[in-house]
């Protein structure tokens, strides 16, 4: 029975009694995650059918293909010393790469930090994902954060903050916003994609921005990426209940658990709570579900924690193999062809990094911008003081040293 | 021109700047159908509707974390926290986040469209958890503003710009002063500049520098030092970040003293911050100890409020201190 | 099916497949409310035995009688502005005071602020009382907090705070505690009980406190009362969902939603919750669904948010004259003897209370004490300098001053 | 005496701390099993098992709200924040819950059991979110302890005193020198006061103050200044609240200069609350201005991490500043 709120029912419940006292069970839901795709990249014989075209198809395939080899140089990068820090998408290029692609570009997205994917999907060029990395002076972050710290507003990616979980109820205010402007405008709205860990979903933002989101009506989807840790932390050390996609009922909303290794799965999940987020100005809630291969990051170790036997128990359990033998199946990719562009896209991948790291850090003055709209008396004060002191120990500042004395 | 009190100066200047802005909300606990537990978004609902002027659920935390999305979208997001006290669970959106979305993005995404407004201070017998006056926290915190209004007209024309300024503004109001400052006000749009001290009068022989409800301290002082001739200059801050360093510099290197007065405890209040700076500014032209009269270093009390305020006789006895050096 | 967590499950998640795209309804639970005595005050055909003993029952209903004397006076005195602040109990007494007698003495309560009945149930002079109302020396909390903020050590009572929510998280480490205490003397453990309203369960401590229960294994108790406002918001635009209890099972956690206006009701759920908390170490969630007839507090006038006739609707369903009639029926209570113990009590209250507006205030050090353990140097001084501060200006401070002077 | 780092103190601490205190536990995302991201919990768990060394949820506040009830249940709380860039999260939790305990209960309940553990500071590449000093923050807020560590032998007995004490400490671990600080540390139980600055270095002309992992930056700027026979008394607070204020008065009542250095941003920093209590305890006997060397009044940034720091040379910048004003 659902509820009807009225004066007759202020508390806002289900208005149903019982006079057998029991528990509402821990397990009372259940909820089993969406496929479509086998292991072998088949459709399952029980499959629905998929909606996803074959341009679509190729160019997922190809923003994964890119990000395993992205991930892979800049890994190495880091290791070689070249850049300070990364963190890899590898085990969930399907979940973001398909997510995104069910959207629509004007749609804005909220990551965490590991879907690079999503970023890349969206057309944002090489270079700059290595003007970020190397933090010189083409980063439109202007070298201020970590590695893997992208935003672009053209992309409508916003930019990346490390604290977790902030871009939850900001997401929810950022879909008010566009159903606002969609109803100034009288024009369909748009709609914001949060991504966030299982980890993550713990914070008290999760809470505020799910349940924000739900009594204001926002058009939202918010991503739950579950991939089994976060850091060394177990998902089972992190909640008891059945993952993140059980909460939704929690906030009075509709929630699709999914395979995150399964393309076709992902997309069509998506597309399904992006029509309806749109359409009813609703938030969704899809978990899904996948590994995290990687470590956590560059910093991390995870023989400490987890065993070789369950990292290799799901190496096997590949997105890409598996979407790229669906689309060879399909005759839509060539083997020899893809191999070609494997080959073609390293040779990029390690030109741009080297042109990259030869580009040079940005000017000093951007050390006080952005802080404000315009820069404040006291903090140009600041920056003159300290331009003053570079000058006096020009060997010590030698990033900076130099270009202000050209400048002079 | 119209008699109105803070509170009716702060409705109107929200009045008056959501139908500027068509894309404007404003949003917080009870502020919707009711209006606020204070009265200051009365009426907003009616006028703009429930798309535009709306309770939340009680997440203080959510608040912020949405205006800051709201703020990002391009909607001006007039947040209400309903007490100050209660703005610290939104601390890590307020710090981390509002305060750090310009530059981690490099000019990419602001949130310069957000305004969080919450009414602050004791005196109303509030005890620990309804009387704080947290702004050294956010003082601490570059790339917030920070704007105290001390009477009705200051309050329309500080908010109106702090709603118009492209950075994120965090409007402390005295609530103790809500009803109890009354005065005139234009019923039009004007405008205070964000980063202005007010001389509110003139004087020779010490400066008083305050914010918020306690200015008007400062001013009682003054008078009770007039009687002992000696004469005060009284500043208003008016915006905390950035601060106006000139106008009070200005000041006591004419002066040659100065007493500063907050409501919050002594010790890191941004009472220090304006003694350290200005110590290091007009050293050669100080005559004595740059006084600080402030909170005691406890936690709000409730039966000795009284005793623990920066009231005026307390700064009256500082005046005398610095005067006597 | 139910999850199992291994290494073949590292997202901790019932492990079922679907092939059918479908969301998990928003409505998937329907969470009753159980009910035991109707609003006659007798047992609905249907009920399960009650377990309550006469003893009990009359402590029970002699706390609420003496609740409801006590708000009524004391929210008078505010009104005469004898004190400053007052809140009342009303409409929720059963729910409080049913739930308090099925703990244990030893139990731990965490209450919000609306909860007095439970305190009184434990056996909190009314001296005390009236001394925390009038901050005046006596005052357990020192004359500190605002009235209503009651703490008492001997009566497992931790000290009101009005920050909304901070108690949830902290209930689940002090029962964690109180489990650790247990395990260490080899004894059964005490349980913590934590009352919040609907409307601070939707702060982001909430989700934090209920989550660290469960993944923690902590005894306590989440009491939930649903009383359709926070202030003036309607329950209807602080969640979407099927009330609390319907979030539990988000938390893996067990759930049940009561009548609160059914005393014997709340005794038996409150009972069956500490029997699982305590046996098995596992928090549960308790929603008690009432109505809070009173307002907000002393300085609320619901008059601006809800109508005269919602209010009349449930001011019929009165918790104390719901349980009194079954007493009645019981043949455990004479209505007469009833009316004169009533009387009785206005009297003593109103004796308590004209003695405790004339105890003095507290002492001025305590201005300074129990900010540490220790005062350090730094109060030291301020205090010696109000000291003579006051000393310097005794009319100023006409309640401190003249004590102080005594001392000198 | 071994030779340790500061990870091997700390964890040396932590052991010693768990094992004479059978109520006490130490928890925190990722202490447990793994030993935490910068291992300083290793092997803890091992020892004392997953019921009193265990890893959380994500959820700072959580943390500090657990930590809370556990601390007043009386059990040795000691809780792990992974950077202190994600304490703010917990910030309500600790300004109004933690330190307002015992006051506002009138000592009927307290957290004197609580210590907050968490790595601070710059240096390291971290950007805005891996390199913040929130110690301003805290320091604002009477009731809890602040305590920092210089190096690993006071690293050790600084930790060991903080869960001895009576009232809830955050301890702020200067993460620049964890592996870098390595030194000779008792294998046993020691304890260092928790409300004494201790002299580092002697000297003459100009008082250097700082805490943590800027002692080591002073160090370095009076060893410049020695070649140009400038003799610098060097302090270490140890202490941020309740701070030393007479060791550091004496000090500069003899030298007549005070440099005082912070990582955090100038404004509303723990030095300007320094600058303005000693320009009032020294007044007559200052030479110079009060020098504030500290992080400029921005984000913390990466690739600019070099200059934006208050490093050595700006420090010995502001000892020629002030013995040349
Ligand atoms: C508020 C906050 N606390 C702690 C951290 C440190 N931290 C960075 S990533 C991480 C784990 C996140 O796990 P999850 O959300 O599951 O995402 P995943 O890394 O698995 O993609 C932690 C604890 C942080 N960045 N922010
Ligand atoms: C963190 C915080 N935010 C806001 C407030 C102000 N406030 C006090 S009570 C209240 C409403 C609480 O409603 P609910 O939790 O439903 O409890 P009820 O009053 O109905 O018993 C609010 C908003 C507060 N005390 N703390
Ligand atoms: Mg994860
Ligand atoms: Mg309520």
């Amino acid at each position: 029975m659902s509820k009807t709120q009225s004066v007759d029912n202020p508390n806002n419940i289900n208005t149903s009694d019982t006079f057998t006292l029991d528990f509402v069970s821990e397990n009372a839901l259940s909820i089993p995650s969406f496929k479509m795709l086998n292991a072998d990249g088949e459709m399952y014989p029980e499959a629905q059918k998929s909606s996803l075209d074959k341009t679509t198809a190729l160019k997922i395939y190809e923003t994964m293909r890119f990000i395993r080899i992205l991930d892979e140089r800049m890994l190495a990068a880091q290791r070689q010393g070249r850049i300070s820090f990364y963190m890899q998408c590898l085990g969930e290029e399907a979940s973001i790469t398909a997510s995104t692609a069910a959207l629509d570009d004007q749609d804005m997205i909220f990551a965490q930090y590991r879907e690079q994917a999503a970023l890349a999907y969206r057309g944002f060029p090489l270079d700059l994902f290595m003007s970020q990395n190397f933090s010189n002076k083409d980063d439109l972050g202007k070298g201020r954060q970590m590695p893997i710290h992208y935003g672009s507003n053209k992309h409508n990616y916003m930019t990346i903050s490390s604290p977790l979980g902030t871009q939850i109820p900001q997401a929810a205010g950022y879909a008010y916003g566009q159903k606002l402007e969609a109803s100034i405008q009288n024009k369909e709205t748009n709609c914001t994609i949060c991504y966030f860990g299982e980890g993550a979903a713990s914070e008290g933002d999760f809470h505020a921005g799910l349940n924000m989101a739900a009594v204001h009506n926002a058009p939202v989807i918010f991503f739950a990426r579950n991939n089994g840790y976060a850091i060394s932390t177990p998902a089972s050390e992190q909640f008891k209940g059945d993952g993140i996609a059980c909460r939704a009922v929690g906030y009075g909303m509709k929630a699709i658990r999914v395979d995150g290794v399964d393309t076709l799965a992902v997309y069509e999940a998506v597309k399904l709570a992006r029509e309806h987020a749109v359409k009813h100005n609703e938030p969704v809630l899809i978990e899904s579900i996948a590994y995290r291969l990687a470590a956590h990051s560059s910093s991390d170790d995870p023989s400490g924690y987890r065993s070789k036997d369950e990292e290799e128990n799901f190496r096997a359990n590949c997105p890409v193999a598996r979407f790229r033998a669906y689309l060879v199946k399909q005759g839509w990719l060539d083997e020899s062809e893809d191999e070609a562009a494997k080959e073609q896209i390293r040779k990029q991948v390690l030109d741009a990094l080297k042109a990259a790291e030869h580009v040079e850090k940005p000017e000093l003055s951007e050390l006080v911008t952005d802080v404000y709209d315009d820069i404040p008396n006291h903090l140009q004060q600041q920056y003159e003081a300290l331009k003053q002191h570079i000058l006096k120990y020009p060997d010590a500042y030698p990033v900076t040293s130099s270009r202000i004395e050209e400048q002079q | 021109m119209a008699k109105m009190n803070m509170l009716q100066a702060i409705n109107s200047a929200l009045m008056l700047s959501m139908e500027e802005h068509e894309k404007s909300c404003v949003f917080g606990e009870d502020v919707g159908y009711f209006g606020g537990v204070f009265r200051a978004t009365s009426g907003l609902q009616e006028k703009f509707g429930k798309s535009r002027v709306f309770n939340t659920p009680l997440v203080e935390q959510g608040i912020i974390g949405f205006a800051n999305g709201l703020a990002a979208q391009g909607v001006k997001a007039i947040a209400e926290i309903q007490f100050a006290d209660y703005i610290f669970p939104a601390f890590d959106q307020i710090v981390n986040e509002t305060a750090k979305f310009r530059y981690r993005s490099g000019n990419e995404f602001n949130v310069g469209n957000l305004v969080i407004r919450t009414p602050y201070g004791g005196g109303i017998a509030g005890g620990l958890y309804h009387s704080q006056s947290p702004e050294a926290y956010f003082a601490h915190t570059p790339g917030v503003k920070i704007v105290f209004p001390r009477n009705a007209y200051q309050a329309k024309g500080l908010l109106m710009s702090s709603i118009e300024a492209n950075d994120p503004v965090i409007f402390f109001e005295p609530k103790r002063l809500y009803r109890a400052s009354v005065g005139e006000v234009p019923e039009d749009k004007y405008l205070i500049p964000l980063d202005k001290a007010e001389v509110v009068q003139q004087g020779e022989d010490i400066t008083l520098l305050a914010w918020g409800a306690q200015v008007e301290i400062m001013e009682k002082a003054a008078e009770m030092a007039k009687k002992d001739n000696i004469s005060c200059e009284v500043i208003d801050l008016r915006t905390i970040v950035p601060w106006d360093v000139e106008t009070v510099a200005n000041s006591v290197l004419k002066t040659g003293r100065l007493v500063v007065s907050q409501e919050a405890p002594l010790t890191g209040g941004f009472a220090s911050e304006i003694a350290a700076t200005i110590q290091q500014e007009c050293f050669l032209h100080l005559e004595s100890p740059i006084e600080r009269v402030c909170g005691l270093d406890t936690p709000y009390p409730l039966a000795h409020e009284k005793e623990y305020m920066a009231d005026h006789l307390k700064v009256y006895e500082a005046i005398k201190r610095s005067v006597n050096y």
